[in-house]
């Protein structure tokens, strides 16, 4: 496909290969360690659940009595367990929630562990791959259903069962996505609540419990309006590959998954978060899980026309760091965002370049185009006219994946009509433009293409400035969103653990081989 | 059942509101219509966005909650009956009626809107929906609009109409029920409320408010010819059968 | 130019040739024949005023007390009066206003009447040169801070007072053209309230005496803005050279004045309206107000997209009247809208390329672009959202003058927040996009470009079956908006004349010298 | 003077409103939001639109006329005082002060929104308005965001500070009013209330709220820094005085 932008199919492949430059030596760092995240997600995926009365789960416990012995891997001590208990992972998990020390059994022979181990791996990989199939079956039934792009809304009451009732309308007005919003903070506890929650702040709890409560809602709505309706929820924060693994069980179809966002916005320690976000998005990759990425973050931080280049450097790093994570394209929601100051002169033919950019620069990934948010007031109408706009770029470049914009963006998290008024809004753009841009050229060195061309050179400096300083150090010199990260500074760093030589886990080595992961040197 | 407004809780009572006061924006202006909404009984009243409209105006949007609540199952709606469709209604006149029936219909008074009768009434009908002068078993006149009450009702005697339609769009200062109000006194005066089927529509003519006014029903926004052709054949039978 | 959709210049100017002959033999008509209302403007413009008792108008006693006469001109028993009681028109006024029958006055010598006509003309021409030359001075002034569209509201409280609020507030947020819309019916009216009025239904009365308080009101605020706020009225209906008059006296800038919307839309005779429309075009044309035309009532009465053509052949031959009024493009403001249904797939594009293709037909007009009305509901949003793509198509397609639509268009006449909001959308849209169609091209054969050629082809068939049947008929023929009007029905026709070969009109005459108008046969 | 909502007319009292009701699209439906409205004191009552929202929900525009009136000329706000400029107030610290003041700010609690503070306090500032990093007269230190308050109090205690500056951005379940209170027992618990000025701000935040809950003054949406600026440096010259 010829780029519509003029944009050098030369400069995009120096810009891939940078991006990997700036990866690898990160990816050789993840490779040798692990965390608390990744063990409990391990566990989880195992079979873990449950928790104590103290409110702590047991993944957490299984953890913090093991936390001598974490860089061998948990998964055999839990195993040992079921073992030497003689008991199935439910059982074992009151055991744990009732005070049983896994530290105080003695370890039965490797041998019988490994093989216990195929057999828990086994179970989850057939109860993914049952996920995949039966997702697989209902998109491919609605697809005419469901053009693109995909119509995505959040619910964030802080209560499930409100949620489900906004959710569920959503989908009959026409959503195809539903991503339910974390309570504020959540990314910073370093366990995962457990059961239905009724009580968040801008958003509710993610607990597996409440993942199967949406799914099962969803699932209904899906069958009756003939549709399959997409849920996602939250990965990024302390635990994201256990919401990864989470959410692979339960079914999610999507899954807030940066590689840096933890790092950028929610001061968590960089290490920390690049061995979680691998683990997590090998899980996710597995589970055919779309994941989203935050590049509308630094938007909203920093000036949206001034760092737009900021936005591609970080897609073609979260692409990179997707790939070693065995990620297919088609699995990439890569982040963009609508976020100018609506006052720019011609700042539609800029937002407009940008979309069309990623859309070239990215022609597999099914890109997740953020509303504008930054600069919605409590106009509710003059936020729906930028809304208007946004839905017209969003058809006009084909974007994948559309969260859509609320009216009332800067008042309060949406309420029921505010959604409704969004879908309406997207419905009606969507099906009166369709197909403007197959119909009209962008002017040869036009504002559009001089626009894309000029962001695209300085995605070049700019990951080229990062590969010369690593990306451990360009994060903490502020060279993203304006912020600087201090490299042992941020939450949990103390739960990153350099794997012994003999470090063991069943699921990660199972992963390795379905998504024909390549182990670097260690 | 009571019911309130519903944002994201049930019966938090969530409202948004918008309006202008005559005052010049600042804060003062603000606390006005933090005040002002408070009054209307509103509580947690927030002036979400202000904008001076003038030197002597201002303009806002307030979200507030009320805990105002309706007892649901108190509501009741006098619908009107729009159960048959074109094939029907003509299958019921020829059974049930016997003979063709003839509706009048205008746009009355000053009033020049034609489409909503035009709707109702044409050949080619609305929204794939066949108008009154498609149906075999009706015979329908279509007077336009800017018809003075005086002249539709003459020639409602003329063509010996079963049903006269009358459509009102305009309504600045009242003048639909101004002009429907003398409709049915002069019908009254003449004698012929009680012969003539009569029915009014509009976007803002409800069928309450066309039964007030003494209309037999109204028909607003959205209606179709045959939501006005399967009352009135009905309303008719019921009269014969008296 | 080039045509960037690709029309046929030969086939513009073969509609154009078709249109002109199909004016021609109205226009012999129209050359012939003279009315209550030509005569009662004429009356206005050599200085007839006020009403009497009964609140009948001078110039409608005078018509009536010389009804037998009327074919002679009625200016002269007019200049008699004033010759014979050697007053001034104020006080003749006051006479006739109070009994006084011009018939049972002696004719004074033709000569002194032709002597005194000069001079009434000359003051009238001098009052209206002094307008000329200060709107053109402070539109010149403000230029730059009015750039094209302009903005165009209206008001329709029914209470001038009420208006004038209205209509300053909106001038100060950015409205650069005023309409009061008139009281319901006044078109039928045949003759013109007089005085200030606060009782209107659905619009305002349009008196001489609203004309002067809103003109002030406007000139005042357009004095603290640094602008010029432009004033329109309606002149069609049974009074419209009457109208037209008062708003050449009061300054008025624009004027509703369609060579046939009265015929179709309010039932007034046709040959009343076409008489009507030549003079009162000529007065505008004499004072530089730009004249709006009303061909969007086609759409709002039939479906836009099917009869799209029949608003490009209106507008032709609208053109081709104005020439015979003398009128320069740069005064005809034709009409047309956005009206399709919001439903169409690609609605958008065959709008976007019905209003670039009225740009390209006639590149000097100020084209008045009206907004979406017809499938406006109560869903304000919805409809804010129709609106914010008007208004791109009207600025991407350099449309002159954008009459704004208002998100309670199917509520009620617009609050004065309604007006604000949609001035706030206008702006926000443009200026986002402003350069966005000179950033694209139209692709060769693509959906608009087809639509285009389609729609200019249709037209050239229309305009030739009208030709072919004649004006007169064509319109009984139901031709036009499917509406069918009888040469001899509607309102008015009683009011029409055959000139006596005696005929004389001071006011006409200079109006034809002035403006170069070439008597054609009679 | 007494001031009513205007739509096109002095006192008409015209006020929009949207909101959803628990209840199934319909003509009942509609009847029942044209009651809610009535029982919220409006009159005339057109509901303009409604549309479903799912099985059980309908979201409804109408527009209604309320008689409410308001006093304006009894509605009083604590406008903060905002007389000077960038210069000003570095002058009148000189002048007045004679000495530099410092300013601790953060976003505290579990609010992890960082704009508004960086906005009033960053050095490239917002919107063409230095932030008061760049107050040569002021230290600033900027926390940044999610600080619990006894952190922020700590780090106060630390630089000796004149002012604490706190941003409260999210505000549902009013989680805001809590934490600001929180943070004013706390500075009350260290009895350093009086000796500090504090000032809370962000969209939701009104001078009046901020009063109420204990601080000195808060600052909503559209506020600069100078503003917070002009304001603190006055009333430390105030207390200085006392
Ligand atoms: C088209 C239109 C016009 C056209 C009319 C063309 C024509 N041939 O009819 C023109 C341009 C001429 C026009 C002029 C005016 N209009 Co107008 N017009 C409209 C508009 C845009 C659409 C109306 C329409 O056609 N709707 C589509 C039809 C199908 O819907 P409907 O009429 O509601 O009919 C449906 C139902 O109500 C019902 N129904 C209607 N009648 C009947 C009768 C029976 C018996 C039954 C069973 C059912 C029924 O069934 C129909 C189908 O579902 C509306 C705004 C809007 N979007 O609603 C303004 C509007 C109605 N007009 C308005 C005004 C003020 C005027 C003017 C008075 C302005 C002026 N001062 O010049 C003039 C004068 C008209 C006059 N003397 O009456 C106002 C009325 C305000 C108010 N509430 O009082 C409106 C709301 C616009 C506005 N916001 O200001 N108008
Ligand atoms: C940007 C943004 C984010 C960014 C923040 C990035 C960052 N580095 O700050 C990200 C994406 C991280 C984010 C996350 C979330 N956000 Co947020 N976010 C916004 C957004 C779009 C803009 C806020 C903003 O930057 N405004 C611009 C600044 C300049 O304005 P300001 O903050 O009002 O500040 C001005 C004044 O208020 C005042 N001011 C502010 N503080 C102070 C302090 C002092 C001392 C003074 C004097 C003045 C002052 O001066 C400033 C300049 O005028 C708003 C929506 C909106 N348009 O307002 C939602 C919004 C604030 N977010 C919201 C929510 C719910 C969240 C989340 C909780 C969602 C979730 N569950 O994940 C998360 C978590 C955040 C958390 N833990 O706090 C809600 C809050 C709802 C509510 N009323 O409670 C909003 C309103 C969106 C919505 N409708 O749901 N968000
Ligand atoms: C990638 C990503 N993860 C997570 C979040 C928000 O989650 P939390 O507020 O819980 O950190 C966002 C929000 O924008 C995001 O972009
Ligand atoms: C050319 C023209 N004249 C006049 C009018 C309306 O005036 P009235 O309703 O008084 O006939 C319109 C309204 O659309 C119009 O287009």
């Amino acid at each position: 496909m010829e780029s519509k932008l003029g944009l050098s199919a030369d400069t995009i492949e120096r810009c891939r290969s940078i991006a990997k430059e700036i990866v690898n030596p990160v990816q050789n760092y993840i490779q040798r360690h692990t965390t608390d995240s990744v063990e409990r997600a391990t566990l989880r995926l195992l079979g873990a659940d449950l928790i104590n009365d103290n409110g702590v789960p047991v993944p957490n416990i299984i953890v913090s009595q093991l936390s001598d012995k974490i860089q061998y891997g948990v998964a055999q001590y839990y195993i040992n367990g079921l073992l030497k208990l003689n008991c199935e992972p439910d059982e074992l998990n009151r055991k744990i929630a009732g005070g049983l020390d896994l530290t105080e059994l003695d370890m039965v022979d490797k041998k019988y562990i490994n093989e216990k181990g195929q057999e828990l791996v086994e179970t989850f990989s057939q109860r993914v791959k049952l996920h995949r199939s039966f997702r697989k079956e209902k998109i491919e039934k609605a697809s005419d259903a469901q053009p693109s792009p995909l119509l995505y809304v959040i619910v964030a009451t802080g209560n499930i069962y409100e949620d489900v009732k906004q959710a569920q309308a959503a989908a009959e007005q026409g959503a195809d996505i539903i991503a339910v919003i974390r309570t504020t903070a959540q990314s910073l506890l370093d366990y995962v609540p457990y059961g239905p929650t009724t009580e968040g702040f801008g958003g509710t709890y993610a607990t597996q419990e409440n993942f199967r409560i949406m799914r099962k809602a969803l699932d209904e709505t899906g069958e009756k309006t003939g549709r399959y309706i997409r849920l996602v929820n939250y990965a990024s924060g302390l635990c994201m590959p256990e919401i990864a693994a989470m959410g692979a069980l339960e079914r999610l179809d999507m899954m807030l998954n940066d590689s840096m966002y933890g790092i950028l916005f929610r001061d968590i320690n960089m290490y920390r978060t690049f061995v979680d976000q691998h683990f997590s998005r090998m899980i996710n990759s597995f589970a055919d899980i779309v994941i989203n990425t935050g590049e509308d973050n630094y938007l909203t931080t920093s000036d949206a026309y001034e760092k737009a280049y900021t936005v591609t450097a970080s897609q073609l790093i979260n692409e990179s760091f997707a790939h070693e994570s065995g990620m297919p394209e088609k699995l990439m929601g890569l982040g963009h965002a609508f976020e100018m100051n609506p006052n720019i002169k011609n700042g539609f033919l800029f937002e407009l370049a940008q979309a069309q950019m990623a859309r070239e620069i990215f022609p597999e990934a099914p890109l997740k185009y953020m509303p504008p948010t930054k600069y919605m007031t409590g106009d509710i109408f003059k936020g729906y006219a930028m809304n208007t706009l946004f839905n017209f770029i969003a058809k006009a470049t084909n974007q994948g994946i559309l969260l859509l914009g609320m009216l009332t963006e800067a008042i309060h998290t949406p309420f029921m009509q505010d959604r409704f008024l969004a879908i309406a809004n997207a419905k009606y753009v969507m099906n009166n433009m369709g197909d403007l841009l197959s119909d009209m050229e962008f002017k040869t060195d036009g504002i559009m293409q001089k626009r894309a061309q000029e962001v695209l050179g300085q995605t070049e400096s700019f990951l080229q400035e990062i590969n010369e300083k690593g990306l451990f150090d360009a994060v903490e010199r502020k060279m993203f969103a304006d912020i600087s990260r201090p490299k042992n500074g941020g939450k949990g760093l103390q739960g990153v653990y350099e794997k012994a030589a003999s470090y063991w886990n069943p699921i990660e080595e199972y992963l390795n081989g379905e998504l024909g992961i390549q182990k670097g040197m260690m | 059942m009571m019911i309130k407004a519903y944002g994201d809780t049930l019966n938090d009572g969530a409202v948004q509101l918008s309006f202008t006061l005559p005052v010049a924006s600042g804060p003062k202006a603000d606390e006005a219509a933090r005040i002002y909404t408070g009054k209307l009984g509103f509580e947690e009243c927030e002036v979400v966005h202000s904008n001076p409209l003038s030197d002597d105006f201002t303009f806002f949007v307030v979200y507030g909650k009320s805990a105002t609540s309706l007892d649901y199952s108190k509501v009741v709606v006098e619908e009107v009956e729009t159960s048959m469709d074109f094939y029907e209604v003509n299958q019921f006149i020829k059974e049930k009626l016997k003979r063709k029936i003839v509706v009048v219909g205008a746009c009355t008074g000053s009033d020049a809107h034609t489409v909503g009768i035009d709707a109702i009434m044409n050949m080619k009908g609305y929204d794939q929906h066949y108008g009154l002068e498609r149906y075999p078993e009706i015979e329908a006149y279509n007077l336009g609009a800017q018809v003075k009450n005086e002249d539709l009702i003459e020639y409602a005697k003329k063509v010996k109409a079963d049903v006269i339609l009358i459509s009102q769009i305009v309504t600045q200062k009242e003048v639909h029920i101004h002009n429907m109000t003398n409709f049915i006194e002069l019908m009254e005066a003449e004698e012929l409320r009680d012969n003539i089927v009569v029915c009014a529509g509009g976007p803002r003519v409800s069928n309450k408010l066309a039964m007030e006014i003494g209309f037999d029903a109204g028909f607003g926004r959205g209606s179709y010819p045959e939501h006005v052709a399967s009352y009135v054949v009905e309303k008719l039978f019921e009269k014969q059968r008296k």
